[in-house]
């Protein structure tokens, strides 16, 4: 029955503690109410029918009276249901907004237009979040731009990303597999593809994947978690700074930094590349271009890009500008093309994800390899 | 039969000198007082007096100045209904601001 | 436009109609007849509705295949935006008061006009000048925000974000105008001896509608000078980086913008229940249930802003205390609802394109409302919220309800206004294309919005495309069904055969005068103290 | 009826009105919705400080002082006592007192200045000092948020509620100017009641605005 309603209503699996509970609501309120509908109609149309018979005539037989009782009794009726929809669906709620105590922590950073992710440890990850299946996961939200909103239909779950606020959400993903998570509140021009996978494992490989992840990309922690880790003395050199001010001042809402073609050039594998103006020159982008760029970036402009950016002159100060070149530089060994498929959305069926599993074959989007070494590194790679 | 006339409306007793004279001198007098009490000790209480203060010069500026007191059903009711807007805005955003 | 030659079949010299009264330039521009401002604002959400009705389709052929359709995310983002604004405070805010509100109210309360002839002229020009202004964004390059204008993105938006919240205000004003003009003129010019509660039902729809406007509308009007203040000049009141709350912004435009769904749907209840009683026959049932229930909307409609927050990380107290009171809100509706349903019942109902559309009306926004309870559960909530479920919601009760009445009342005034009629099977046909290329439209929405497509989305997965592509069908249909009524209306206006003053055999007051209305409304002051729903008396149809 | 049907025939541009006592009660009544329009505006920026006052209370406590007391009280002084005789303008004139009225009218609006005048003088010594609304914030001695978002409200709370005292004294200039003329006089002054409504409207905001900006700290 449960099954049944699910796919006439075509919802997502129910792969969250809650998401049970809450689509049964939903059947039973949408059965209501379709029937309620139908009521209605079907009683007008019955009255219609009847009336126009008599209409022909030309007399109408009047109001005939009411039982008295109809009227207390329809609003009462009404209010009751009403009322008692409202119960269930605030003790969910509740239930909901309510992260049960030994959950594990998240560190949930949205910007236009991505998610990135950061744990107690310092293991950190962007666009995926990986989590220990049967576990709860408590996710602390927030936003460095405009308000987001982290929704994963698997698991009937939404929560705001709200700027210089933190939210909290949890989920208990039921078992393993990989879920869209998708950002829910318009923000802009990528609103669409802002879109990211809940990847839940089987703890033993939940904790596989952290551990590697510590032993070898140690040195990326700080930069990557900069953004909720600040205050945890992560180090702050010239290039983490400069991703800081990047985002800040909202240089990456066009410009992107794994390759993903955008409104501006990516910076990936930008730095001292050969670059064709629309003046018909090719220059390299060296520090100086990189910096005249920022402050008079009508002047020399690229080929395929529109005149959209405005100056920076007397916006970003020189330790700034400084940082944010040192930033560029230090994706100057990035790849320029976007290196993770697109992402394998939507996932109608749960994907089970023994490391051991052969790879899908190639090209085949739909069946992610999920093993735990194609973990995609993060995109800000320095030398 | 029916015209159409309209419902005939009294011309409102206007307020008399002396009613605005005294609502004047009470406005001055809650004034001061109003003054006195931001350097009152008051503790914490200072934001209810002053704003208490001036709910009541309010009321007498809506009384007797705009003749509220002379005025049919209809403007009290406005006075009311707009002062129970503002009521609800701001404990709803209140209650969202402190409680979340 | 010559309407005058079809009445010439009565007796009795008759004054010339409003149409005919003047006919030059001048006298239609600068008119302070009620009747004629009517018409003019009848021309102006009628190209409203036109525009952003052009603005959905486009939006619905981008939507047809999963990526770039026939244009890019920049001006996806621009049209969605654009469609909102036009049709919430171009069309369908200012449309049926205007047009209907403005025609009918003084003649159903049997004055000459309403209280204040010149500001209610005002309001029209207002109207078109906050309508220039809001469209001037487009050539300023477009503005792409979406129609809720939330901080700190439109703070910081590159686009015509000025423009646009400018021209809102400046509708807002024409808003108010109009308000204060139906408030005061139903509270001082009423006939003597109409009292309150022999008022026609859509009076008292009009009568809350302006009250909800008077309260709302300049919130409206403070949060957007706010968002322009910021976008201009980084004044931000509400800008994170200087410690401000993107939140509080959103109580402050919902506790508009909640309301002014009742805005947009209160005239239209006033409508349905003009029509459903006309056409059984019969007077309405619980004429005072469903009065109180109008006030019930205006009020309660207050109190539960809150419901379009319920994911933004609000306390689960406030929440739910939102929640109870949007439950409560639903409850008058339903009132409604079950009102005019036994108004049916034991009726003399003559089958025509008026009572179609409320048939319409009654298939989508009773269902549209049950969605609605559904959507304001908290927990249903939290899956649905900002995704196509809401967006099929809103335009089950804004489209299903207010346009659906919209189209009832200009079928069922139409004689009154021109003094000709439609062509009744072509009025069938087109109403039965608008009510399923609706349900077409926005029934898929539901399911979209159930798999979790999020709305405002340019992309989105292949998995979803048909039901897009159902949806964009739906859409193709509903245009088809919009310009057929369009044309035909605009032959009828000039061809029609004549209507005759009371073509419907309904005993509202508007139908006891000439059609098209002599340009004073009345040669001679009808019979008022026969009530608007006197049906039972006397037996049989005039 | 007929003679009625008649006259109303007649007239080539009818008032609605059938007597001019009910042109009298709807503008009184549409002043009133207008009125309660109109403080729905401020009702906004009323939420919003109540709003920021419950997230930052220490900061706009400290803020607030740094408003000048004597200009805030003296400007409720000065309001006030236009107030005063704005409705003593009204009264003059009801009695019939021409002189009485004009002179009423001319403190009136004196006194609507001199709170111009002060109100522009705290702008001016707060702009010096670097306490600018928003990104123009400057003032070093309280960089805290609240401080901002305190003297941001008081510039948008302080700035409309000076834009509605300029309306106001628009409006008694052209009352002045009708009762200079005899054309506001004690049979048909409904004018000066509308006028005398929205000038106390503008008094009782700011009866709320001093304390919240200037004596709660």
């Amino acid at each position: 029955m449960n099954e049944l309603f699910r796919r006439l209503l075509m919802l997502p699996p129910q792969a969250s503690s809650v998401a049970r509970d809450v689509d049964t609501l939903h059947f039973a309120l949408i059965s209501v109410s379709v029937l309620g509908w139908l009521g209605v109609l079907s009683a007008s149309i019955w009255f219609v029918v009847r009336g126009r018979r008599t209409g022909e005539n030309g007399a109408p037989r009047g109001l005939r009276k009411f039982p008295s009782w109809l009227e207390p009794a329809v609003i009462g009726a009404l209010l009751s249901g009403f009322v008692g929809v409202w119960l269930i669906g605030h003790a969910q709620y509740v239930h909901i907004q309510t992260p049960p105590r030994e959950s594990l922590d998240v560190y949930v950073v949205a910007k236009q237009w991505m998610w990135s992710f950061a744990y107690e440890d310092g293991t950190a990850s962007q666009h995926d979040l990986f989590v220990p299946a049967r576990r709860p996961v408590r996710l602390l939200i927030t936003s460095r731009d405009v308000v987001h909103s982290f929704f994963v239909p698997a698991f009937r779950i939404k929560q705001d990303a709200v700027p210089g606020r933190m939210t909290v959400a949890w989920f208990r993903a039921t078992q393993p597999g990989s879920y869209p998570l998708l950002c829910t509140e318009y923000c802009g021009l990528s609103h669409s593809r802002m879109r990211g996978r809940v990847i839940a494992l089987e703890p033993a490989h939940f904790e596989g994947w952290r551990r590697r992840f510590i032993d070898r990309d140690r040195p990326e922690l700080s930069a990557i978690s900069a953004g909720v880790g600040r205050a945890r003395g992560a180090t702050d050199d010239l290039a983490s700074q400069g991703e800081r001010v990047a985002s800040e001042r909202g240089c990456t809402r066009c410009h992107t930094i794994d390759g993903t073609p955008h409104l501006g050039p990516s910076w990936a594998g930008l730095y001292r590349s050969q670059v064709a103006l629309q003046d018909g020159r090719r220059i390299t982008a060296d520090d100086a271009y990189l910096t005249r760029s920022m402050m008079d970036p009508l002047h020399e402009l690229r080929v395929g890009f529109q005149a959209i950016m405005p100056s920076y002159l007397g916006e970003l100060s020189a330790a700034e500008t400084g940082a944010l070149v040192a930033f560029i530089h230090s994706l100057e060994r990035a790849p320029s093309a976007p290196r993770r498929a697109p992402l394998p959305y939507p996932s109608t069926t749960p994907v089970v994800v023994p490391a051991q599993r052969a790879p899908g074959k190639p090209g085949d989007s739909a069946s992610p390899q999920l093993e735990v070494e194609t973990i995609p590194t993060p995109a800000t790679e320095r030398p | 039969m029916a015209t159409p006339v309209s419902h005939p409306v009294n011309e409102p007793e206007s307020a008399s000198g002396r009613a605005l004279r005294w609502a004047f001198l009470a406005l001055l007098v809650l004034t001061g007082l109003s003054w006195a009490g931001a350097h009152a000790p008051l503790g914490h209480l200072h934001g209810l007096f002053a704003l208490g203060v001036a709910a009541i010069k309010a009321l007498v500026v809506a009384f007797v100045f705009m003749e509220l007191r002379h005025a049919g059903f209809v403007p009290r009711f406005i006075a009311l209904l707009t002062l129970l807007f503002i009521g609800l805005m701001c404990t709803g955003i209140v209650a969202d601001a402190l409680w979340r | 436009m010559s309407v005058d030659e079809g009445m010439a079949s009565q007796a009795a010299p008759r004054e010339r109609s409003f149409w005919t009264a003047d006919t030059s330039v001048r006298s239609w521009l600068l008119t302070r007849d009620h009747k004629r401002i009517g018409i003019l604002f009848l021309v102006g959400t009628s190209l409203s509705l036109a525009l952003g009705g052009l603005f959905a389709l486009l939006l619905r052929l981008e939507l047809l295949t999963p990526d770039r359709t026939i244009m890019g995310p920049t001006t996806y983002n621009k049209l969605f935006t654009q469609h909102g604004v036009v049709m919430v405070w171009m069309f369908m805010i200012p449309a049926i008061p205007g047009i209907f509100g403005n025609f009918m109210l003084p003649i159903m309360i049997g004055a000459r006009d309403v209280a204040f002839p010149t500001l209610n002229l005002a309001s029209f020009w207002v109207y078109v000048l906050g309508a220039v202004v809001t469209l001037t964004a487009l050539a300023a390059g477009g503005v792409d925000t979406g129609w809720t204008f939330y901080v700190p993105y439109s703070a910081t938006s590159l686009s015509a974000v000025g423009w646009t919240v400018t021209g809102v205000f400046i509708l807002g004003i024409s808003t108010i105008m109009s308000a204060i003009n139906f408030i005061v003129t139903t509270h001082t010019l009423r006939v003597q001896g109409l009292g309150w509660m022999q008022l026609p039902l859509f009076v008292w729809a009009i009568y809350g509608t302006a009250i909800i406007q008077v309260v709302a509308t300049p919130v409206l009007g403070l949060s957007l000078l706010l968002v322009g203040l910021d976008h201009g000049f980084k004044l931000g009141i509400f800008d994170p980086q200087y410690g401000g709350d993107p939140i509080f912004y959103q109580h402050l435009f919902w506790f508009y913008s909640h309301p002014a769904v009742y805005i947009m749907i209160l005239p239209g209840f006033g409508v349905i229940s003009e029509v459903v009683s006309s056409f059984s026959h019969n007077p309405p049932v619980s004429y005072r249930l469903i009065v109180y229930s109008t006030f019930g909307i205006s009020f309660v409609g207050f109190l539960t802003w809150g419901h379009h927050m319920f994911v933004s990380g609000m306390s689960t107290f406030d929440a739910g205390i939102f929640g109870l009171l949007s439950m409560f809100v639903a409850i008058f509706s339903a009132i409604k609802v079950f009102a005019w349903t036994m108004t049916l019942r034991g009726g003399a109902i003559s089958l025509t394109t008026p009572l179609l559309y409320f048939f319409g009306f009654m298939f989508l926004f009773v269902f549209g409302g049950m969605t609605g309870v559904a959507v304001a559960s908290e927990s249903l909530d939290v899956h649905w919220h900002d995704t196509y479920f809401v967006v099929a919601h809103f335009h089950f009760v804004m489209v299903g309800g207010t346009l659906t009445a919209f189209l009832a009342a200009l079928h069922y005034w139409f004689p009154k206004m021109t003094g000709r009629r439609y062509p009744e099977r072509l009025g069938i046909a087109s109403s039965s294309l608008v009510v399923l290329g609706f349900f077409f439209t926005f029934m898929p929405q539901f399911l979209l919005g159930n798999a979790g497509m999020p709305r405002r989305y340019y992309s989105y997965p292949e998995a979803y495309q048909w039901l897009n592509v159902l949806s964009t069908g739906g859409a193709s249909v509903l245009a088809c069904g919009l310009l057929l009524t369009l044309s035909y209306l605009c032959v009828a206006c000039v061809r029609g055969a004549p209507a005759g003053d009371n073509p419907w055999g309904s005993r509202c007051f508007e139908w006891r005068v000439a059609s098209p209305p002599p340009k004073h409304n009345f040669t001679e002051l009808p019979d008022f103290e026969r009530g608007a729903y006197a049906y039972a008396e006397e037996g049989g149809l005039p | 009826m007929s003679r009625e049907s008649a006259a109303l025939a007649s007239q080539a541009e009818p008032s609605p009105y059938a007597q001019p006592e009910t042109r009298r009660a709807a503008l009184t009544l549409a002043i009133w919705v207008f009125l309660g329009s109109e403080t729905m505006l401020f009702a906004g920026l009323f939420a919003l400080y109540t709003g920021y006052r419950a997230l930052y209370g220490a900061d706009f406590a400290h803020a607030a002082a740094f408003n000048e007391e004597w200009i805030g009280s003296l400007n409720t002084f000065v309001l006030i006592s236009s107030s005063f005789f704005a409705a003593w303008a009204l009264h003059a004139v009801r009695a019939g007192r021409r002189v009485m009225a004009l002179a009423s009218l001319c403190a009136v609006i004196a006194l609507g200045l001199c709170f111009l005048g002060l109100k522009s003088l705290e702008y001016y010594d707060h702009l010096s000092r670097g306490i600018a609304p928003g990104q123009f914030y400057t003032f070093t001695r309280l960089p805290q948020h609240g401080a901002r978002l305190f003297f941001t409200l008081y510039y948008f709370m302080t700035g409309l509620h000076a834009l509605h005292v300029i309306v106001g004294l628009s409006i008694m200039a052209w009352l002045l100017h009708r009762v200079h003329r005899k054309r506001t006089t004690r049979e048909r002054h409904v004018e000066l009641e509308l006028g005398a409504l929205y000038w106390h409207l503008v008094d009782i905001v700011w009866i709320f605005l001093w304390p919240l900006l200037y004596l709660i700290r």
